[in-house]
């Protein structure tokens, strides 16, 4: 074991993993996260706590990691590239570390033209993968990016990492993520799989790499809450990908019956993924819809959680 | 200004919009005279720094007349001159002149009517819109 | 080269206000070159300038000139016999121009009346695009001859973001992806393998993160 | 020169700068002809006339031609080098010295007065010579009934009731005669209706409703209702192909061309309002991308096409639509279907006046009516020294019209032996005053114009006004500026004032501009010391309701033109010498008939064959359609060709390089097999390197040796007739390898020879069976009388669709034809014992392509080089000096071919009797100091001509540049000014208006 992390003792025990994620307010509420928290209580193996998602401002990604763990979860903390350089970041993993947090996500992050802070800076000091790479260098050689030795605790971070296999150019997708997984990733989670068949092309070449073996793979997983949804899905979000007849599948129901069509959809397309050879678990992200996470969980047959 | 005359420069191209200014006179078409005709061989010789001074020397309005969409002798002078207007009308509404006051229009030789009705409304135009900011300072 | 776009007028009026006798000054170099400061512009402005002064029943007097360059001390030397002409110099020049005026002409109040915007290259007659961020460790090299850290809207080093689709970046449907662009390149070169180096986190310090940048050519350097 | 339409013109206009002198006789009472009626011309759909104006030498014109309107031929005496020719003028009675144009008259008494400056919105003024030749009215004595008032009314005292007309022979080395066709006159024929119709109109008269200035202002309405019509139907070939009663038996040539336009310009403007349908017998889009034309107007304008000839057109009484009886290939059913308009494309004939005009001039005419010509030169008669052109010669559109109008001009111009009487010349020009430096001295100089401006303005107050100016030296009024003694006044002023700059306060600078440049350079100034107040057009006759105004804004134009003139400086004319000798690449019969023509009138002629043999593909031919002897004819053009010794021959010749401008070129060649290079200098390219022989592997092609092309088949015919003479059946394929998605152009000459091969072998084997497969059958003008003959003499025609082309099967020896019969419904099948394939011809790729590139030379996409305008110049290709001829050009028949060499040979006369090429002085020029070599002038120039030298700075080449003033107005670093047009002159002009009045 390279951590005492949660998520890894789940999968490297051979089980399906199960994961979802919890957004922060864009207040100082503590009690905000606890609630939303509760809701993935004993469900999943580990919370994705994000980092200013969308580019907009939220409570920090580590502060409600904290406030997760204080509730007995697992936090696994999202860390994006955008908003501060190399030292920051480092600060912070260490920071973590000592307050308990184990598992983290390494991302780029949405471009700031997203969100509320249109004007802000892109620092991008480092991209992604050299993030990884930062991650492993203090975790595995106990040394700061710029070759300082880390004095007394080394903080032992499982380094989770995001592949979209829908992004073009598709044949760079799982090149891509070699990339990521010779920087130190050990495990992935996947951008919300709604094309099936673009999705087991894309394990297809994992495969022919190798690459499943070298790292888990969590399947990307969101529930459409409504029509609106998924056209919004489709047409607005880059890199999203939502074929034509799950759009129309969900328009073809009445809107009272949409939520449960959604989560039919989503049902389906779990147990066909379960089939996918490489596939190592789920990272659910219910967003603004974290109460169906438990539904899901139990519905596709991994609950209970195992104890490991 | 009790009696407000407009001074309009009308920047003409030879090959379409100065020969139906031609053609408006051999129709006897009557237009007002505030309107006053340069000539240029095409209206993609317009230089912004032109349209500019005419104002700056007093020009209440201005507009650049040149041939209709694909037939400017010189290809694409017309559609060179349309943008260097737009452009202006920006520069202009910056200054804090209407950008009204200049336009582009086009029109065949052969379009005396249209060279009298453009000249005819342009002027009512600006002499709704009054003096050009620059010479109502002055007065 | 240089690129730059010309600055709201009431930016410019408001630093030109106390003035009555103003310089204001070309650059027949890059500014020229993407019509932001030559010549023509300066004329345009000076006009401009002057209509708003008498639309507010004020003139002011503007003599123009245009410089070869701004950025080279011998050819700022040609105003002196005309600086004390001015009370103010408004410049069209980059920012590297603008400086060199006011190093020269030290009791000279200099104000610049353009964005000095990025170094890039025309892409075809009235557009400009951003080639090249300074960042003084070239590794066009292993790109395919695309810069990511100038054309890459998050300047990734390893590859496109989940936001590239059909060769557009996510930030909107102007702007190409980089990584697009390099793995095209680099496939069409029979260099895909580069790809899968991953490229070290960047030392900064070639880019100014080390303060202000020199070069001395110490065979010239006197 | 008889007849002034444009191909009249263009004659007289060939003729006059090649330093010939004409006179241009007009039965009308302006020159123009048919084409000023026409709203636009196809293919480009533009009016094009302004394109051709600003290419005529008007000091040429002036002095070469005697333009002689209202005229007739009476008579005609004498033979080729010395003819007299008795000449009638009617009288006008307006002398021509004193109308200005004003048109008093006309307001005055509209019924007696004609004056039709062209009636169309743009022609009247594109015609820049100037708005109508003579720009003067003319007068009907019989309508009027009070003719002292008439008199009275003209405020130039130019109408003269008195004026007897006058007669007179005058003396010619040759004579042209084009004066034109007219139009088949449907009244005729009952089922059509037109006659008692409205709303049924011949092709010119739907022309005149589309046209702005038509009845119509231009708006789209059917005569009878006055609505917008929703449906409107052509019907194709009327008084054409002997269809109806009284058509003629020949295709008219044009019209197919003329619906499709008048359906593409419908559609564009009024797109989804309005359908559009061609009944058609065949579409015979023939000429030179022409046919992609067509199939723009099927696929991208969605006009529709209907393979069928109408037989009736009726309306109901009281119905709002007409309608429209026909059937079509697939169904012997009677199909009915309503229009709102019907357009009636009616072909060319011979006019009653023309054929007596044939009859004054004794020419031998063939049963149409059209002048017979002896042998393969189509401008050629049955009288020598008498030439013809254009419509008259046989129906065509204006590209042939302006070729032959051309190539009649060369052989015109050969027959002008009788040594030229030294004219009486104009004393030399005196040399021009410096004026750089001096004190700009102006003088103003205001016209009256009669009452046209003195009649709404004080010109004596205004003269009062502008004498104050600044600079001006003298102010005047001249009454008539433009008449002769003002002219010599203001000369003279010139001279003893010691004026230095002009300003003329009159009309237009666009009609008079030239003229008075004349008068100031006679008078020592340069010509662009002149700058026009147009207080005529611009102020008396638009704001006479408003005098003190008027005249305010007079003085006004007037102070902005002192203004400018002031900053005027003397500007040179470019002029480049010219190397008088020729370079003609290709050796057929184009490039050695162009080589002859010239090399006859005395200059060197190049001549370079990539071959190692003259003769080009026309030394495969026997005869042609017409029957003429084409081997014989080939030969004695080669003979004479290597015999002249003005053309040096230069076979195995490769070009490989060319630089220089136009009247001094020098082109590189590498010759024969030792490859040794040579240059050689030369002031006129010809291009005539011609198309070669299609040859695409379709319907077996080269698999069987019954399969043949046309070509092979017209060998077998004539060299082995005992092989023709056993044949049953014969089928003959057409549109192989043409009118394709990889080769959508018609081949042109393919459906002639099939009927010329067919003929031929009937001839040897009349028991023979043929069978033409055919897509359209393109026998145009007079070809259409021998198609006719064919199918007389039993050759089977059987139309197919493109998408069910034919299939030929080839076992052991057996040659299966089958094709499915349209009307007959079912699929046939026919062995073959020879099947002729019309393979066409394709421009040589590569060596053409080559070609282009070395002489920088625009191509079309499927490799024929592009002339500098389809309509107007069809032989000048786009870089001066350069011509083409031949089927370089585009595929065409021999006749066509050597029409088309002589008019190259024509136009290259006009350069050719030149010393140096007058480029004009209106060019852009850059001031290098200041240039920043940012481009913007080498991407803003619509023409590619500023580019960046050697030195790193932008270089506009005189000689090249169009005027247009892009450059300078994009180039941001004001290094860039148009002469006559500079910035400080057009600011001059801005300060003026608003420059206070002086106190």
């Amino acid at each position: 074991m390279k951590t005492q992390s949660n998520l890894e003792k789940v999968l490297s025990g051979g089980h399906l993993a199960v994961t979802s994620e919890c957004g922060p307010p864009r207040g100082a509420s503590a009690q905000t996260v606890v609630d939303k928290a509760k809701y993935l209580e004993g469900v999943v193996d580990a919370v994705n706590i994000t980092d200013n998602q969308t580019a907009v401002v939220r409570m920090s990604s580590l502060a409600g990691s904290v406030l997760v763990k204080q509730q007995g979860m697992n936090p696994l903390l999202q860390m994006v590239t955008r908003d501060r350089n190399r030292l920051a970041m480092q600060a912070d993993i260490l920071g973590a570390y000592a307050l308990g947090i184990d598992t983290m996500l390494c991302l780029s992050g949405d471009h700031t033209k997203f969100g509320d802070h249109a004007m802000a800076a892109n620092v991008h000091d480092i991209d992604s993968i050299q993030l990884i790479q930062m991650v492993k260098g203090m975790r595995d050689e106990g040394k700061f990016q710029g070759g300082a030795e880390i004095k007394g605790v080394v903080p032992k971070m499982y380094i989770g990492a995001a592949a979209n296999p829908f992004a073009d150019p598709f044949e760079l997708r799982v090149m891509r993520l070699a990339k990521k997984i010779a920087a130190g990733a050990d495990f992935i989670q996947t951008q919300c799989i709604f094309n099936i068949e673009k999705f087991e092309k894309w394990m297809e070449g994992v495969r022919k790499m190798g690459l499943h073996e070298k790292c888990y793979i969590l399947a990307g997983i969101t529930p459409m809450k409504s029509v609106g949804a998924a056209k919004y899905m489709k047409n607005r979000v880059p890199g999203m990908d939502v074929p034509q007849e799950l759009v129309d599948r969900m328009s073809g129901v009445a809107k009272e019956d949409q939520p449960a069509e959604g989560i039919k959809i989503c049902l389906e397309t779990m147990e066909r993924l379960k089939e996918v050879e490489g596939v190592a678990g789920f990272h659910i992200m219910a967003i603004d819809w974290e109460e169906k996470v438990e539904e899901i969980v139990k519905q596709a047959g991994l609950y209970p959680r195992p104890q490991v | 200004m009790e009696h407000f005359e407009p001074v309009i420069v009308a920047f003409c191209c030879h090959y379409c919009a100065y020969t139906a200014a031609d053609m408006a006179g051999s129709q006897r078409l009557v237009y007002p005279a505030n309107v006053k005709i340069i000539r240029v061989p095409c209206s993609g010789k317009v230089d912004s720094l032109h349209i500019a001074k005419a104002f700056e020397k007093g020009a209440d309005g201005v507009y650049v007349a040149g041939c209709l969409d694909g037939d400017c002798h010189f290809k694409n002078g017309n559609d060179k001159a349309a943008r260097k207007v737009a452009h202006m009308r920006g520069y202009l509404e910056e200054i804090g002149i209407e950008p009204e006051r200049l336009e582009m229009v086009k029109m065949s030789a052969g379009m005396g009517e249209r060279f009298a009705r453009v000249a005819t409304e342009m002027t009512e135009k600006i002499r709704k819109l009054g003096p050009s900011p620059i010479k109502a300072a002055a007065a | 080269m240089i690129t730059a776009e010309r600055k709201p007028l009431d930016e410019i009026l408001s630093y030109i206000k106390p003035f009555k006798r103003i310089l204001l000054l070309g650059c027949n170099e890059c500014v020229t070159v993407c019509a932001a400061g030559g010549r023509k512009e300066v004329g345009v402005l000076a006009s401009g300038i002057q209509m708003s002064m008498l639309k507010n029943g004020a003139s002011i007097e503007i003599r123009e000139h245009t410089l070869e360059r701004q950025c080279d001390p011998e050819y700022v030397e040609e105003l002196v016999p005309i600086i004390d002409s001015a009370d103010a110099v408004l410049s069209m020049a980059c920012g590297c121009g603008v400086q060199q005026l006011a190093t020269r002409f030290k009791d000279k109040p200099v104000f610049p009346a353009v964005n000095t915007k990025f170094m890039g290259g025309s892409d075809r007659h009235g557009v400009w695009t951003e080639r090249c961020q300074g960042c003084g460790d070239c590794l066009l090299g292993v790109t395919g001859g695309i810069c990511p850290i100038a054309k890459c809207a998050k300047q990734l080093m390893n590859g496109p973001c989940g936001g590239s689709v059909s060769g557009v970046c996510e930030i909107g449907d102007e702007v190409e992806c980089a990584w697009h662009l390099i793995w095209e390149r680099l496939k069409a070169l029979g260099l895909t393998d580069q790809y899968l180096e991953i490229m070290p986190a960047k030392d900064w310090r070639a880019g100014g993160g080390s303060g202000p940048r020199k070069i001395v050519r110490e065979d010239l350097a006197e | 020169m008889v007849g002034a339409g444009l191909g009249g013109i263009r004659t007289a206009l060939d003729l006059a700068e090649a330093e010939k002198d004409v006179v241009l006789v007009d039965r009308a009472n302006n020159i123009g002809g048919l084409m000023t009626q026409l709203d636009r011309t196809f293919p480009t759909n533009n009016c094009d006339l302004c394109t051709l104006a600003p290419n005529l030498s008007e000091s040429n014109r002036q002095e070469h031609i005697s333009l002689m309107a209202m005229t007739e031929v009476r008579g005609v005496r004498g033979e080729k080098g010395n003819f007299t020719v008795s000449l009638a003028t009617r009288p006008r009675y307006i002398n021509l010295d004193k109308c200005t144009g004003c048109g008093e008259c006309l307001k005055q008494f509209p019924h007696c007065v004609t004056f039709t400056p062209g009636l169309d919105h743009r022609a009247p003024t594109c015609m820049r010579y100037p708005q109508a030749t003579p720009y003067a009215y003319a007068v009907d004595l019989s309508k009027c009934d009070d003719v002292a008032a008439l008199v009275q009314c003209c405020p130039a005292g130019a109408i003269n009731p008195d004026e007897l007309g006058s007669t007179g022979d005058i003396a010619c080395s040759s004579i042209v005669l084009s004066p034109g066709a007219s139009l088949f006159d449907p009244s005729g024929l009952d089922y059509l209706g037109y006659s008692d119709n409205p709303d049924v109109v011949t092709s010119l008269e739907y022309e005149r409703i589309l046209s702005a200035s038509g009845p119509t202002q231009g708006r789209l309405l059917c005569p009878s209702s006055g609505k917008q019509p929703k449906k409107v139907a052509w019907i194709q070939c009327i008084g054409s192909r002997g269809l109806q009663k009284g058509a003629a038996p020949y295709c008219s040539g044009a019209c197919c061309m003329f619906a499709l336009k008048e359906a593409m310009v419908t559609k564009e403007r009024f797109q989804e309002d309005i359908e559009t349908t061609i009944f058609y017998m065949d579409m015979r889009t023939f000429g030179k991308d022409y046919e992609r034309y067509y199939q723009r107007a099927k696929n991208e304008f969605g006009v529709r096409f209907i393979h069928s000839r109408p037989h009736s057109v009726l309306r109901a009484p009281g119905a709002e639509r007409m309608e429209l009886g026909y059937t079509t290939d697939d169904s012997s059913r009677l199909l009915t279907e309503e229009f709102d308009m019907v357009v009636l494309s009616t072909g060319f004939r011979i006019g009653d006046e023309v054929r007596e005009l044939a009859s004054v001039f004794d020419l031998e005419i063939n049963d149409s009516n059209f002048p017979v010509n002896p042998g393969l030169n189509q401008v050629e008669t049955s009288r020598p020294g008498i030439y013809v052109a254009g419509t008259f010669q046989g129906p065509k559109d204006i590209p042939e019209t302006m070729v032959q109008a051309s190539a009649a001009a060369c052989m015109a111009g050969k027959d002008v032996t009788v040594p030229e009487i030294e004219r009486e010349r104009e004393p030399a020009l005196p040399p021009e005053k410096n004026v750089v430096g001096e004190e700009p001295r102006v003088g103003v100089f205001i016209c009256d114009c009669g009452e046209n401006i003195g009649g709404v303005i004080d010109v004596t107050t205004l003269v009062e006004r502008v004498s104050k100016l600044a600079g001006v030296a003298v102010a005047e009024g001249v009454g008539h500026g433009c008449s002769r003694e003002s002219m010599a006044h203001i000369r003279q002023t010139i001279e003893e004032q010691n004026i230095n700059r002009v300003v003329i306060g009159g009309c237009s600078p666009r009609t008079h501009e030239s003229k008075f440049q004349d008068l100031i350079r006679k008078a020592g100034l340069n010509k662009y010391l002149l700058e026009f107040a147009n207080i005529r057009d611009q102020v008396t006759w638009v704001h006479s309701h408003q005098p003190v105004r008027a005249i305010d804004k007079a003085e006004e134009l007037l102070k902005m033109a002192v203004g400018a003139v002031r900053k005027s400086h003397p500007l040179a004319e470019h002029s480049l010498p010219i190397n008088k000798n020729v370079l003609v690449v290709g050796g057929g019969v184009a490039g050695m008939t162009s080589a002859l023509e010239i090399a006859d009138q005395g200059f060197k002629v190049y001549l370079v064959e990539q071959g190692v043999r003259l003769g080009g593909i026309a030394a495969q031919l026997h005869r042609t359609l017409e029957g003429d002897d084409i081997k014989s004819f080939v030969n004695d053009l080669i003979e004479r060709t290597r015999a002249h010794e003005l053309i040096e021959v230069i076979t195995g010749g490769i070009i490989v390089d060319h630089t220089g401008m136009p009247g001094m070129f020098t082109t590189g060649m590498q010759v024969g097999r030792q490859m040794f290079y040579r240059r050689i200098e030369h002031g006129v390219t010809i291009l005539a390197t011609g198309a070669v022989p299609n040859r695409p592997d379709l319907f077996g092609l080269g698999k069987s040796e019954k399969v043949v092309t046309q070509l092979e088949l017209q060998n077998l015919i004539h060299e082995g007739p005992e092989r023709v003479q056993a044949w049953d059946n014969v089928v003959m394929i057409q549109c192989v390898g043409s009118r394709t998605e990889e080769n959508p152009n018609c081949s042109r000459i393919c459906c002639q020879n099939a009927v010329k091969n067919a003929l031929h072998i009937l001839e040897v084997n009349p028991e023979a069976r043929i069978f033409v497969l055919y897509r359209d059958m393109r026998t145009y003008g007079f070809q259409e009388e021998y198609f006719q003959k064919a199918r007389e003499k039993g050759v089977i025609f059987v139309r197919y669709h493109q998408d069910e082309p034919p299939r030929v099967e080839i076992s052991d020896d057996q040659v299966a034809v089958t094709y499915h019969d349209i009307i007959l419904e079912r699929r046939i099948q026919v062995n073959a014992d020879c099947v002729g394939l019309s393979t066409g011809l394709v421009a040589p790729d590569d060596s053409s392509e080559e070609l282009a590139m070395i002489f920088k030379l625009p191509r079309t996409h499927d490799g024929y080089f592009l002339e500098d305008h389809v309509k107007l110049r069809p032989v000048d290709l786009p870089t001066p000096g350069f011509f083409v001829a031949g089927t370089a050009h585009a595929p065409k028949t021999i006749g066509e071919s050597l029409t088309q060499a002589r008019a190259v040979a024509s136009r290259a006369m006009t350069i050719l009797a030149r010393e140096a090429i007058n480029l004009g002085a209106v060019t852009a020029k850059v001031d290098s100091t200041r240039c920043a070599s940012c481009l913007i002038c080498v991407r803003a120039c619509p023409f590619d001509v500023p580019f960046i030298n050697a030195d790193g700075y932008s270089e506009i080449d005189p000689a090249r540049c169009h005027g247009c003033g892009m450059c300078a107005a994009e180039c941001p670093a004001k290094a860039i000014e148009l002469l006559q047009f500079e910035d400080d002159q057009v600011l001059a002009k801005i300060e003026q208006l608003f420059a206070k009045a002086v106190a």
